[in-house]
């Protein structure tokens, strides 16, 4: 019997484990952006549980949306990062300081 | 015969631990491309849990849409660039303990807030979409077109501007390559293309200012 | 039959329009056109002056007292321009155009060579035109205008050269020291506002007695008679504009500027017009026994003290200056004494002799080419034989010998000071009789050092200038030295273009006749005006409702019982002290000058600290410029740099911007601009959270 | 007759700077000739002003109203009074000569910097014809940004520094009296200035009111201590940018007194009106030394602006003193018409001041004393016209600035002697400070060989000054027309001084 909290149970150690993939990668910026997507997967994992448990339909509206947006998020993440590589050679991101902060 | 409850409940645990296996290896693996193909395995298997859990419409646009089409993507974008892998991975092995430390503290927490125990009582209900007499997909689209219209067609445009956005920044105008204007050759004029210089007639012999050599 | 107000604007205004025109479009009509332009104006006013002075006097004309126009008006209080001629005024418009008139005829002589010719006629049409508005004011506004307009062209003449540093220190001076008296005469013209709720002099003089009992609160236990403090503040004008002790500093200094300017507005006029305002107030000064005092004590102290420092003095100017200063204190002390006719009396005859004599210096002056340095001089009465008479007519006059118009007013003035019994008048009379003494030391001294004695000059022609240089200079300084040693900051002025000091390369010869024509216009009524008017003007009650004066302090009328006729009075007049006093100083200054040269310097090494006193003007000049134009820079530095620099902009402005920044600095930390930081504080932030639901539960969200 | 005049001469100047902007850079004259003309437009629209109005009448005049923002009760609402028109009249006559002034010396950009001009000219003219609060702080607000752009574009080395200060600085006054307004809208539902000036408020608030507004206006007029940023501002402006500055700008601070704290806060007014006469006396004495003690000719000048204005403000308050301590509503009247005129005054005398200097600057590229001296040697007309308005300044009778000063310490020896004592050192330290530079700059030989290259004032020159000398001297010799404009205006506000409102 799958219950309510195997999904959430997955989706928090989903979600750490990206924690952690930020955390020990924090380099390279391609396995940031996939860190970051394993995070989004995390959430819809959640909001896909708890709109089946509810049975209301917006949990998984919110999914189909998230997907969307993180879509268009990677893809203009991904050409943020060939427009950086093409200048600088690199993904290292402690060496993308320009900003100065 | 298997019980169909005890046979979800297989079908889950074994998808979540090769998600969980999978999500593992995005982050550790030396090869990028390993990485995201991990990664595809990841989502991959979380459609399956999705399937599972009813979601069949969710699930199949994940796998379309996120390992057809971004995850590839990502593969192109990984293999485009010549990454040195060595580089990259500096500071793994520094910032390993912590990583594990502050990951397990926190999944500690929210498994904690969660109360897995005390939250293995709460079954799933019945299918809300079969309860309405429809198929996930129907149930879905219905709630999409009428109640969340506009926030769909805002969707729709983000979309689009990520396109736009994501051309706009890679596209390089080289300066070798030659290209031509339609709008400058329309408006072109006829002293553009010719000059008609008047100069007073000299000779040759008789070297001018700005030809004597500078120091 | 009524005085047309025409007339009174043309008066006004002609001097006016030829100031304009000289100064405007100088250069079109050259320099012919300036002179002509402005001395035809002069000449306008003046004859119509002299008509004025006569229908007043004998035409039997009123006193014309009406406005021209209204310059403001608020609520009740209106205050207008307008004239009101009386005797008074009438007296003082003839003095004023007619010395006018003789400047600007003998500035034609003086200034010939001087680039800024039209300028000067500019300028001394203005001054005429300034000084006419202050005579004939209806109203204290107007009196204030011309007051500050005179003070304006005073300021431009006496920087007339203002390429000399000497010049333009000594203008910024005398303005400033000027506006010191302002500063009072506004202030007095703000409290006869308050207490007589008008400007205008009718009006004010009629309601006058008002004053009597009211009295102004200065601080909560002080009260001030309200004519006294009126009074005070006015003559405080009055102190600046006339030269009296103590911000008498300015009028030395003005000599700086051409000696046309220094006759016609540092001696004849301007400097006068302290003591007509005094004179015009006497309904108001009346009221006051107090204030009359300290006009009285100062101008004593003036009249003795100034005087002193004429003796030490080497540049023919400067004595007249100060000669002019003591003059002034002498008009003052009539004034403190009530006897305001006696104080214009003098004013007018003083304007004439005074005029004389500045005129007869500048004379000299050319003749000296541009020398000022008596030491210089001598003997010079061989060859401007003119200006010799005129100026010993001139300086008779000053020392006042019986018969000359300076007699008249001078002793009159000492006549009545002997009569008063107001308090300090016994210091006053003092100050008077040993000043008459002063006068005439310092007097005969400058006669004697210009144009008689030896030549301490010498001619040299051309070619053998260089050869007899060194003599020349070693010459003049011996001769120099023998008299009075060139004090530290005395050194005889050089002009550019003349090279040394006593040198010259013509013999000194008699100036033209537009020079020597206004010294013999001048020397007539020096001689012999007050011989005519001094019955009238001082016991005849002449001025009528011009001038009032309570009987308790009337001592003219007191005078006047005594009174027989001028020739009588003369002749009593070679039996007073005073005449005694000048006698013993012409013996004095007789025998040192003409007969023992030698004995000047001995005398002056036996009183060595007396002369560097009198030498350095009793230190006032030091003792101001060190306290109030260094302090007030010290002060505004000061202020600038602690009050505004530091304090201000330094701690508040900037302070409060600094105050932002440090925190913006320090926040700025936090924004390392690496991602993972972000990444990390936002993690730290989910653990946070969620530990503390986990710790609190969900009453941490409020359910 | 036309009955939208105000607006015709608030918005002629600023919709002319459309076609100016257009002309562009690269026809600048035709940019300079188009700005000239609005210029003169707007000031011939401001002249019919004067026969439209009735000078006898006190009640505010030509108005127009329309609503603006229909949920906040806001109105575009416009009407003058006498003080009104004789401050537009003299911001348009200023606007002329500004434009004339600066014909071949603004070089760079001249169409956008003609352009600010006029916008500016415009919504300084806003700020005196407006009724409604808001639309009066609107104009107020907006006034900074032209001004900003003016010295930020076209100033000197450090104009950065500067405008921000004068930025900040002024803005950082009208939040308060923003939050002011608010306050008295939530009061009484309306930004109408009449409505405001007759709502009843308690001592507590009109305190909190009075130090609002004071702190707005004290600001801009500017009053000491918060006037460190005028000489920074006008150090850094154009020659064009200063005298607007000084001849129109800070005169909309004491004119915000005239509108808000004397009809809003008469009670906290009179019994805080002490603290303003202490500062305006602070102003005068102290400013004077500052001044005596400046090296930069503008700074000079600029800090005798802040002594001038402390007697506007003298004027102002020494009526509440008369009003209320012992009801001499003619003196009061004599100070306020002397406060009146004194701003007018100022901004001729300022105006043509900042003008000279900058003559100078544009021959010599520098503005210190000590680089100047014998300047009358080369240029004696420019003489006459500097040692002209060195008098106006230090107050000589026959000149604009003697009226204003005269009639404020009449006034004000009414009030109490000492404070007259004070307000008439300025005879001294105000001639001392302007008659130094003079002095020094004008006066003396020929040192620096530089001053020898200088040439006369040209003619487009020589119209400015003459203008600004015939506006001094008409004023000095002649003020009954101006006060007979303000008059009626003036009575009414001295009137309103005795009103309580507690």
């Amino acid at each position: 019997m799958i219950t309510l909290s195997h999904f959430i149970v997955l989706g928090a150690v989903l979600f750490c484990i990206a924690v952690a993939g930020l955390f020990i990668n924090r380099k390279n910026v391609i396995v940031l952006l996939m860190a970051i997507e394993l995070m989004l997967l995390a959430v819809n994992m959640n909001f896909v549980a708890f709109s089946r448990f509810h049975g209301d339909v917006a949990g998984q509206v919110f999914v189909f949306f998230i997907l969307t947006v993180a879509a268009a998020e990677s893809a203009i993440g991904l050409a943020i990062l060939v427009l950086l590589f093409r200048n600088r050679s690199t993904v290292n991101v402690a060496e993308i300081d320009s900003m100065k902060g | 015969m298997i019980d169909t409850n005890l046979f979800q409940l297989i079908c889950f645990y074994g998808f979540a631990a090769v998600t969980v296996a999978a999500a593992l290896a995005v982050i550790t693996l030396k090869n990028s491309v390993h990485a995201v193909l991990s990664l595809v395995l990841t989502f991959f298997s979380t459609a399956c849990i999705w399937l599972l859990a009813e979601a069949e419409f969710l699930a199949i646009a994940l796998i379309v849409v996120y390992v057809g089409a971004v995850m590839v993507l990502f593969l192109f974008v990984v293999m485009m660039l010549d990454i040195k892998q060595e580089h990259v991975r500096e500071g793994f092995i520094r910032y390993l303990p912590v990583g594990i430390v502050v990951a397990l503290v926190m999944l500690a927490e929210m498994l904690a807030l969660i109360g897995v125990r005390a939250m293995h009582g709460q079954v799933m209900g019945a299918n809300p979409a079969a309860a309405a007499g429809m198929s996930n997909t129907a149930w879905l689209g219905q709630a999409l077109y009428t109640q969340y219209l506009l926030p769909f067609e805002i969707a729709a445009l983000i979309l689009t501007v990520g396109v736009v956005v994501a051309v706009a920044l890679t596209l390089r105008h080289r300066g070798d390559k030659r290209h031509e204007s339609a709008s400058e050759q329309v408006r072109v004029q006829a002293r553009d293309r010719i000059r008609v210089v008047k100069m007073a007639p000299s000779r040759p012999d008789e070297p001018t200012a700005s030809q004597e050599p500078r120091q | 039959m009524q005085l047309s107000t025409t007339i009174l604007l043309i008066i006004a205004l002609a001097p006016l329009a030829g100031c304009l025109l000289a100064g405007f479009l100088g250069k079109q009509i050259g320099r012919a056109g300036a002179h002509s332009a402005t001395i035809l104006g002069l000449l306008i006013s003046c004859v119509l002056s002299f008509y004025v002075l006569y229908r007043i006097t004998a035409g039997g004309a009123p006193a014309y007292n009406q406005d021209i126009y209204t310059w403001f008006e608020i609520g009740r209080l209106h205050v207008s321009v307008g004239f009101l001629v009386d005797r008074l005024t009438a007296m003082m418009m003839v003095v004023v155009t007619f010395v006018s008139l003789l400047v600007h005829v003998y500035t034609i002589g003086y200034m010939a060579e001087d680039p800024g010719y039209q300028r000067f006629f500019s300028y001394i049409s203005l001054f005429t035109f300034a000084m006419l508005m202050l005579v004939m004011s209806n109203n204290f506004m107007q009196l204030f205008f011309g007051w500050e307009g005179v003070g304006l062209v005073s300021y431009l003449l006496i920087g007339f050269w203002y390429k000399r540093p000497t010049a333009i220190f000594a203008n910024l001076k005398a303005f400033l020291v000027n506006r010191v008296g302002d500063f009072g005469f506004l202030l007095g013209i703000a409290a006869v506002l308050y207490f007589l709720n008008t400007l205008d002099y009718a009006t004010a003089f009629a309601s006058a007695p008002s004053l009597i009992g009211k009295s102004l609160a200065l601080t909560a236990n002080t009260h001030w008679d309200a004519a006294t403090v009126i009074c005070v503040l006015l003559f405080v004008g009055a102190m600046g504009k006339s030269a009296q002790v103590p911000l008498h500093v300015w009028l030395p200094d003005s000599m700086e500027g051409p000696t046309p300017i220094s006759a016609l507005i540092h001696a004849a006029t301007m400097v006068t017009a302290g003591i007509f305002m005094v004179a015009r107030m006497s309904p108001i000064f009346e009221l006051s026994n107090g204030a009359l005092s300290f006009v009285m004590v100062i101008g004593a102290t003036g009249a003795l003290f100034t005087g002193l420092i004429g003796i030490v003095q080497n540049d023919i100017k400067r004595v007249v200056a100060y000669s002019t200063l003591s003059q002034l204190g002498y008009m003052t002390v009539a004034l403190g004494v009530s006897a305001y006719a006696g104080a214009v009396f003098h004013l007018m005859t003083h304007a004439f002799f005074k005029a004389l004599l500045f005129l007869g210096a500048g004379s000299v002056i050319i003749a000296m080419h541009h020398e000022q340095d008596m030491r210089y001089m001598g003997g010079l009465r061989k060859y401007m034989p003119i200006t010799w008479i005129t100026m010993w007519i001139g300086s008779l006059a000053l020392v006042a010998i019986p018969f000359t118009s300076g007699f008249y007013s001078k002793d009159a003035i000492i006549e009545a000071v002997g009569e008063s019994h107001r308090w300090g008048s016994g210091y006053a009379y003092a100050c008077v009789l040993a000043g008459a003494f002063v006068t005439a030391l310092y007097t005969f001294r400058q006669m004697y050092l210009t144009f008689h004695g030896k030549e301490r000059f010498v001619v040299v022609h051309g070619h053998d200038a260089h050869a007899s240089h060194g003599h020349a200079h070693e010459d003049a300084h011996e001769h120099g030295d023998a008299h009075t040693a060139v004090g530290p900051n005395e050194h005889p002025h050089t002009e550019p273009g003349h090279g040394e000091p006593g040198v010259l390369h013509h013999p000194p010869h008699e100036s033209p006749w537009v020079v020597t024509l206004p010294l013999i216009l001048l020397a007539i009524p020096s001689l012999l005006v007050g011989f005519f008017t001094v019955g009238p003007a001082l016991f005849g009650n002449w001025f009528g409702q011009a001038i009032h004066v309570e009987d308790a302090n009337d001592v003219l009328g007191e005078l006047g019982h005594e009174f027989h006729g001028a020739a009588a009075m003369a002749l009593h007049g070679f039996l007073s002290w005073p005449f005694a006093l000048v006698a013993l100083a012409f013996v004095i200054t007789t025998y040192i000058y003409l007969f023992n040269p030698a004995m000047a310097g001995r005398i002056k090494n036996a009183l060595k600290p007396l002369w560097t006193m009198l030498d350095r003007k009793y230190w006032v000049d030091d003792v101001y410029f060190a306290f109030f134009a260094r302090g007030g820079v010290k002060l505004g530095r000061l202020f600038w740099k602690a009050g505004d620099a530091a304090v201000i902009d330094g701690a508040m402005v900037n302070g409060s911007a600094g105050l932002v920044r440090g925190i913006a600095a320090a926040v700025r930390r936090l924004q390392s601009g690496y991602l993972y930081h972000y990444a990390f504080a936002m993690i730290l932030g989910l653990i946070l959270l969620l530990g503390g639901f986990w710790v609190f539960g969900s009453g941490l969200i409020g359910q | 007759m036309f009955n939208h005049l105000l607006s015709l001469v608030i918005w002629l100047p600023i919709v002319g700077a459309i076609p100016v902007l257009l002309a562009g850079a690269a026809r600048p004259g035709l940019a300079r000739w188009i700005s000239l003309l609005v210029a003169v437009l707007t000031f011939v629209a401001s002249l019919y002003l004067l026969p439209a109005y009735n000078a006898t009448d006190s009640t505010m005049q030509l108005a127009e109203s329309h609503v603006w923002i229909a949920s906040l009760g806001v109105h575009y609402s416009l009407a003058v009074d006498g003080i009104s028109i004789a401050l537009i009249l003299l911001t348009t006559f200023v606007g002329i000569l500004v434009i004339a002034g600066a014909w071949q010396v603004i070089q760079d950009k001249p169409h956008q910097y003609m352009a600010a001009m006029l916008v500016l000219e415009g919504l300084m003219i806003g700020v005196f014809c407006a009724t409604d609060a808001l639309l009066f702080y609107v104009f107020f607000e907006a006034m900074l940004i032209p001004m900003f752009i003016l010295i930020g574009v076209w100033g000197g080395p450090r104009r950065v520094y500067a405008t921000l200060k004068f930025f900040i600085y002024t803005f950082f006054g009208s939040i308060f009296m923003l939050i002011g307004l608010i306050y008295l809208y939530l009061k009484a539902g309306t930004f109408d200035l009449h409505a405001l000036a007759a709502l009843p408020l308690t001592m507590k608030e009109q305190s909190w009111l009075f130090f609002a507004f004071l702190l707005a206006f004290a600001i801009k007029v500017p009053m000491v201590p918060v006037h460190t940023w005028l000489p920074d501002a006008h150090v850094e402006a154009p020659t064009g940018g200063s005298v607007v500055l000084a001849a129109v700008m800070l005169k909309v601070g004491t004119y915000g007194f005239l509108r808000f704290i004397l009809p809003i806060t008469p009670d906290a007014g009179d019994h805080y009106a002490w603290v303003v006469i202490v500062l305006s006396l602070v102003a005068i004495v102290y400013i004077g030394y500052v001044a005596l003690v400046q090296e930069d000719m503008k700074k000079l000048v600029a800090y005798s602006s802040v002594a001038h204005m402390g007697f506007v403000t003298l004027g102002i308050f020494i009526a509440f003193m008369l009003v209320r301590g012992s009801g001499n509503l003619d003196a009061a009247k004599l100070g306020m018409q002397g406060a009146m005129v004194q701003m007018i005054s100022h901004g001729f005398v300022s105006g043509a001041m900042f003008t000279c200097i900058g003559v100078m600057y544009d021959r010599m590229h520098t503005r210190l004393i000590k680089d100047y001296g014998g300047v009358i040697n080369v240029m004696p007309w420019f003489g006459f016209f500097y040692v002209l308005f060195a008098m106006a300044n230090s107050g000589l009778p026959g000149t604009s600035g003697f009226v204003g000063e005269f009639m404020v310490v009449l006034a004000s020896f009414a009030a109490n002697p000492w404070i007259a004592l004070f307000a008439a050192f300025t005879l001294i330290i105000g001639a001392a400070y302007t008659l130094w530079m003079v002095k020094r700059v004008l006066w003396g030989d020929i040192t620096n060989p530089h001053v020898r290259e200088m040439e006369e004032i040209n003619g487009r020159e020589a119209f400015v000054l003459i203008a600004f000398a015939a506006a001094v001297l008409a004023l000095g010799i002649w003020p009954q027309p101006l006060i007979h404009l303000m008059d009626a205006s003036v009575s009414q506000l001295v009137q309103q001084l005795a009103v309580h409102k507690i």
